[in-house]
């Protein structure tokens, strides 16, 4: 995670793809009922090389390229989750994911309340949202849909080692899960532990501690808020980040707890702000703390062009949310103390 | 199952299906009175350790399948006796123990569900086979597709099932699907496909038995289509759209009454015998409605338990 | 609307299907460019008898039962009000519309964004929302994924009147819209326009009016809350009641200066709470005007059986909202005025 | 289109593509070196009414239907000048003016779409048609088979034009697909369907005349699958997984050079006149990168317009 900082003890350093690789080989090993399923993720590794080694390691029949049809691909990794298997279903982009939302949701997700108990799907389907110059159908963030659905569970890794120690929970589920990477985070590289771990689903991180706003993203907008975040530092607001990482279930309690500490939330994501991830951090916060000062910053009400310039256009970047935070703050901005502690506790490379 | 066990299952599905019809306390149900040698003929040729996955036009082939009755019919009523508790009800119910992988009610959901259980039956080397039916209704939608060649390709041990009543709800096969026989669909990915008489159901037990074997042998997926009539209208709540002389013609034709006969004919069965049969299952019927009755609704934290 | 009221002057009473069918019937009319396709929408005039008489006025080409095939429906419907048609494609379940998401939101609502103006598709998806015991695969509210959807409207009427005038409405927009109805809504009639009218879409609606909590709602829940709304009046509360309408444009404005009057805003929908239709009203009228006193009320955090008791037990009815309202208004509450001036200015049959 | 016509055309997409290839600042393009008498024998027969869809791998259908090559180019590098302002760009590029209805990117996505838009010619009594084209790949997805079904039974004005270039980014069609021939999937529905070779620019043409001839005549659509092979990897940025002497085999059958020598050889065409048309073409293609280049981006102010 750490940038130019040298290597943590215990740690390797690895690029995104590779933290998700390791994941994979290392459940593998451990778990002969883990099977990847995707398009080219067999002697082609994945579009961004995340399957990279496995099909050379575990053979066709564990790491199967299917033909482009989402729905059979989702509907066939519930069959096999409750036929007892542990299915990675790689979605290359989180657009297509659309196409497979009935089996996910109204099979996989459902399968352990309607069987009683009796039985479950744990699929985990990874796929990569988020714009690269991919243009309008190739750089969507869909993932508020998921977080509404009973019985799915959704994370959203931002650096290398969350990568790692989500994808290998993910792996361990007792139910439907879906990962979520970012186009943009695979050039990346950061520390990931050394020795074989397990991360936890449903607990968010403080990167960066702060005092007089909270600003919670995930996945890539995680480095857009890192950024932001010191920028603001240079203008003596004192930010603080979180590091949403698992969006369902949501860990309400460490950003309200910091809402509370700072009185004023931010939230920043990349997928439209309506009924978005956002507005939901927002609703419980408040629900939690009561009516606090609050404000969203997303991506413009627009498709997102494959052209660059447009596609930076839409996207939220740091100065939108240094502007965000400064009108929040409002008055407040004016009186803030110029030297404010900053902790940079990890993240973002 | 011997032919008397057959006639038997058709008899108890008509009756099942029959005593539900009439109660109010279920909101609606799909029943399947005219289709049974379908659920019975392919449930004759499965075996044990084998899954069946249905849409949810299901009570024949849970009946079929040899679910109980009693608690097959507590769930349909909602009752916490039931099978899924009276939670899945009518469109779901489903009991993976005894070869009963489910019934989804999202028509052409459960094809690639199946596959994925048979990639699973596979993958572990397991000899045992996955079944799923499905209607005609299914075979306009692209799920049934992708299944197939995805089944095709694996070799996957499936047997797809299509039921074809020719119907959906009130539109006719023949101006929703432009095949001349819906077998044909399976064939551009040369999987072995038949039509058969759904009305006779040794006929279709016997496609289903040959069907199976070419899977269970590993030779990959199979296809049959049963052409059979749907006596009722879409659901217990649906308007009919066929008129009394058309649906008097087609109840005519009735699976149970005609096999009645061949076994009588063949002499496989006396008529005291039926009569024997058909009280027992009322009975059981009458039992199963007792129980039902007689159980409790499920607890309301039921709600919100097995979500996560 | 005016439930055991007499008909107002210049208008008839409907059923709301009958209200659905009557607009169609006009639109076809006066243009026959406008074509219905779907599941048993011919003959046997759709599920819920919304399209009875239509096949018989105006014959197979214009209206078209199709076969199962959701994503080819909705595909279907853009191609054909891209080729100058002006397609209504009836999804009998919104459950169903996850299987037509791709052509709807990747080809349809992006279509002019990716032609610079040129095209558009001017589509309607009707499609019916709502739990009435048909179980986990039949019940779903998703109208919250295609509120963020740039280039898709979004509307949902309450009762008859905006039934029709909507969907006249929906059949003369310039881009593609859902119109979401719920299966309790069929059975209830109410008053319609005598004339031919065309509503407004993006214009929310106070059906009731009141001074202590503004409590928004759209389609069946608006009955909801009206009837919470009485009950919160027995109290002492004064609830003023607004129906949404329109959920894609929403209309902030109206719903902001209720909250800033009242000073309290509760939300209620049907479909899942998290990233849903109360967080983005909430978000919206705080960004309007600034931090206020919030709640939502929506169902459990579960999939709704088909097993009536558990429905019930799920979805939100009048006591939860009752016992939110009061929970929201806190100290308030027990300061509450006894006599509010209640104005019931209509909905609700 | 001529003979000469067509060659032409081959040769202009070829170079404008190769042009393209080397530059950098496109991000990356999908190109279809190999498979240019796929698309200029198909539209050598698609009459100026009709409208085609296509992919992603659009630039040599957008070219075979005469878009011009300095506002395509502009479009493919994002500039205001482009077929739809830089707005849409590779993968989404439209005009629907000159009957090309657009290419998208999403594999199998057009293919309902342009089921719509055939609907919408027959509603309105048009005699034009409408073409889509897709790739093996699409083959997979359930798209097709609903919008084969829909083509079927409603007889639309449609011709399905499988490109197969057999593969699918790194995926061989025959691990992917079960058919032995993609045309066999027409065959359930009744659909006429034909397996061209699609490296040779007249079996295509006459294979999609005689299609557009049936479907023009109303009697329904057509399907033909020509058979291709592409030159590169995936996309211009999309790591190449063929061996070196495998790519080598493969580039040997260009579509090009193959029908150059045929019209030389059958005395159509002299060498003289080549030369001439190669540098007819690079000068085209030159001016078409001078004016994208001298063009300006789109305002940022694009980027909310025609959104509503
Ligand atoms: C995806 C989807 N679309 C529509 C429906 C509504 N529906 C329920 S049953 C049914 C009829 C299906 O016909 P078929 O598959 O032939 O089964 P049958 O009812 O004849 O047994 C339909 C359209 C559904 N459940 N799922
Ligand atoms: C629904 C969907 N899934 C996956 C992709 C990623 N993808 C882009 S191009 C492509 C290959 C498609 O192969 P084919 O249809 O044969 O076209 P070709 O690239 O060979 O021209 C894939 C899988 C996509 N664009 N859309
Ligand atoms: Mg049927
Ligand atoms: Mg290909």
């Amino acid at each position: 995670m750490s940038g130019e900082k040298p290597g943590k003890p215990n740690t390797e350093r690895l690029f995104f793809r590779e933290a998700i690789a390791r994941a994979v080989r290392e459940e593998m090993r451990r778990n002969a009922r883990v099977i990847v399923l995707g398009q080219d993720v067999g002697a082609f590794g994945g579009s961004y090389r995340e399957f990279d080694g496995l099909f050379a390691e575990f053979g066709p029949a564990r790491v199967r390229d299917t033909p482009v049809a989402e729905n059979a691909m989702v509907g066939v990794g519930v069959g096999l989750a409750a036929g007892g298997f542990r299915p990675l279903v790689s979605i290359t982009y989180m657009d297509f994911l659309m196409l497979g939302l009935d089996p996910l949701f109204n099979y996989g997700a459902k399968l352990r309340f309607k069987s009683a108990g009796r039985m479950t799907a744990p699929l985990v389907v990874k796929t990569t949202a988020g714009a690269k110059g991919q243009g309008v159908a190739h750089s969507q963030c869909i993932e508020s849909w998921l977080m509404g659905v009973p019985g799915l569970k959704v994370v959203a890794p931002s650096n290398p080692a969350d990568a790692y120690l989500l994808m290998k929970a993910a792996l361990r589920e007792t139910g439907p899960l879906v990962y979520v990477d970012h186009k943009r985070l695979f050039p990346g590289a950061g520390d990931v532990p050394l020795d074989e771990e397990v991360g936890a689903i449903g607990v968010a991180q403080i990167l960066r501690a702060g005092t007089d706003v909270t600003l919670t993203a995930h996945s890539f907008m995680v480095r857009v808020a890192l950024e932001a975040a010191q920028r603001l530092a240079d203008d003596g607001i004192s930010c603080e980040v979180i590091d949403l990482r698992s969006l369902s279930p949501l860990d309400v309690e460490t950003i309200a707890r910091s809402a509370q500490r700072t009185g004023a939330l931010l939230t920043l994501e990349e997928g439209q702000l309506t009924c978005g991830v956002g507005a939901e951090v927002s609703a419980r916060v408040a629900e939690r703390i009561g009516p606090l000062r609050a404000a969203r910053v997303g991506p413009l009400p627009a498709p997102v062009s494959s052209n660059p310039l447009l596609e930076a256009a839409v996207v939220p970047d740091a100065g939108r949310v240094v502007a965000a935070a400064k009108a929040l703050l409002g008055a407040r901005f004016a009186a803030a103390a110029e030297d404010a502690i900053i902790t940079n506790e990890g993240g973002g490379d | 199952m011997t032919p008397r066990q057959q006639l038997r299952t058709m008899k108890l599905i008509r009756a099942f299906e029959t005593a539900l019809a009439v109660r109010r306390d279920h909101g609606f149900q799909l029943l399947s009175s005219g289709e049974e040698a379908v659920a019975v003929g392919l449930c004759a040729a499965l075996g044990a350790a084998d899954q069946l996955l249905t849409g949810g036009r299901s009570i024949g082939f849970a009946l079929a399948r040899g679910l109980d009755p009693q608690r097959l019919l507590a769930e349909l009523l909602g009752k916490s006796t039931g099978l899924n508790g009276g939670v899945a009800g009518r469109g779901h119910v489903n009991d993976a123990a005894s070869g009963f992988f489910g019934a989804h009610a999202v028509v052409g959901g459960n094809l690639t569900i199946a596959a994925g259980l048979a990639l699973a039956r596979q993958l572990a080397g397991e000899k045992s086979i996955v079944a799923v039916a499905f209607g005609d209704g299914a075979c306009g939608s692209g799920a049934l597709h992708e299944a197939l060649n995805l089944a095709a390709i694996w070799r996957l041990p499936l047997v797809f099932v299509c039921n074809d009543n020719q119907l959906s709800v009130s539109t006719p096969r023949k101006y929703a699907l432009a095949p001349a026989h819906l077998a044909d669909l399976a064939r551009p990915y040369g999987i072995p496909a038949r039509t058969v008489d759904g009305m006779d159901v040794e006929a279709v037990a016997d496609a289903a038995r040959e069907a199976i074997e070419t899977v269970r042998s590993g030779r990959g997926p199979a296809f049959m289509e049963c052409l059979s009539l749907r006596f009722a209208s879409h659901s217990t709540t649906a308007r009919e759209t066929r008129s009394k002389p058309e649906l008097e013609a087609i109840r005519a034709r009735c699976p149970i009454r005609a096999f009645e006969a061949k076994l009588i004919a063949r002499g496989d069965l006396d008529p005291a015998q039926v009569t024997d049969l058909d009280l027992a299952i009322a009975a059981e019927i009458a039992a199963a409605a007792v129980f039902a009755d007689a159980s409790a609704p499920p607890r309301l934290d039921e709600a919100l338990a097995n979500v996560w």
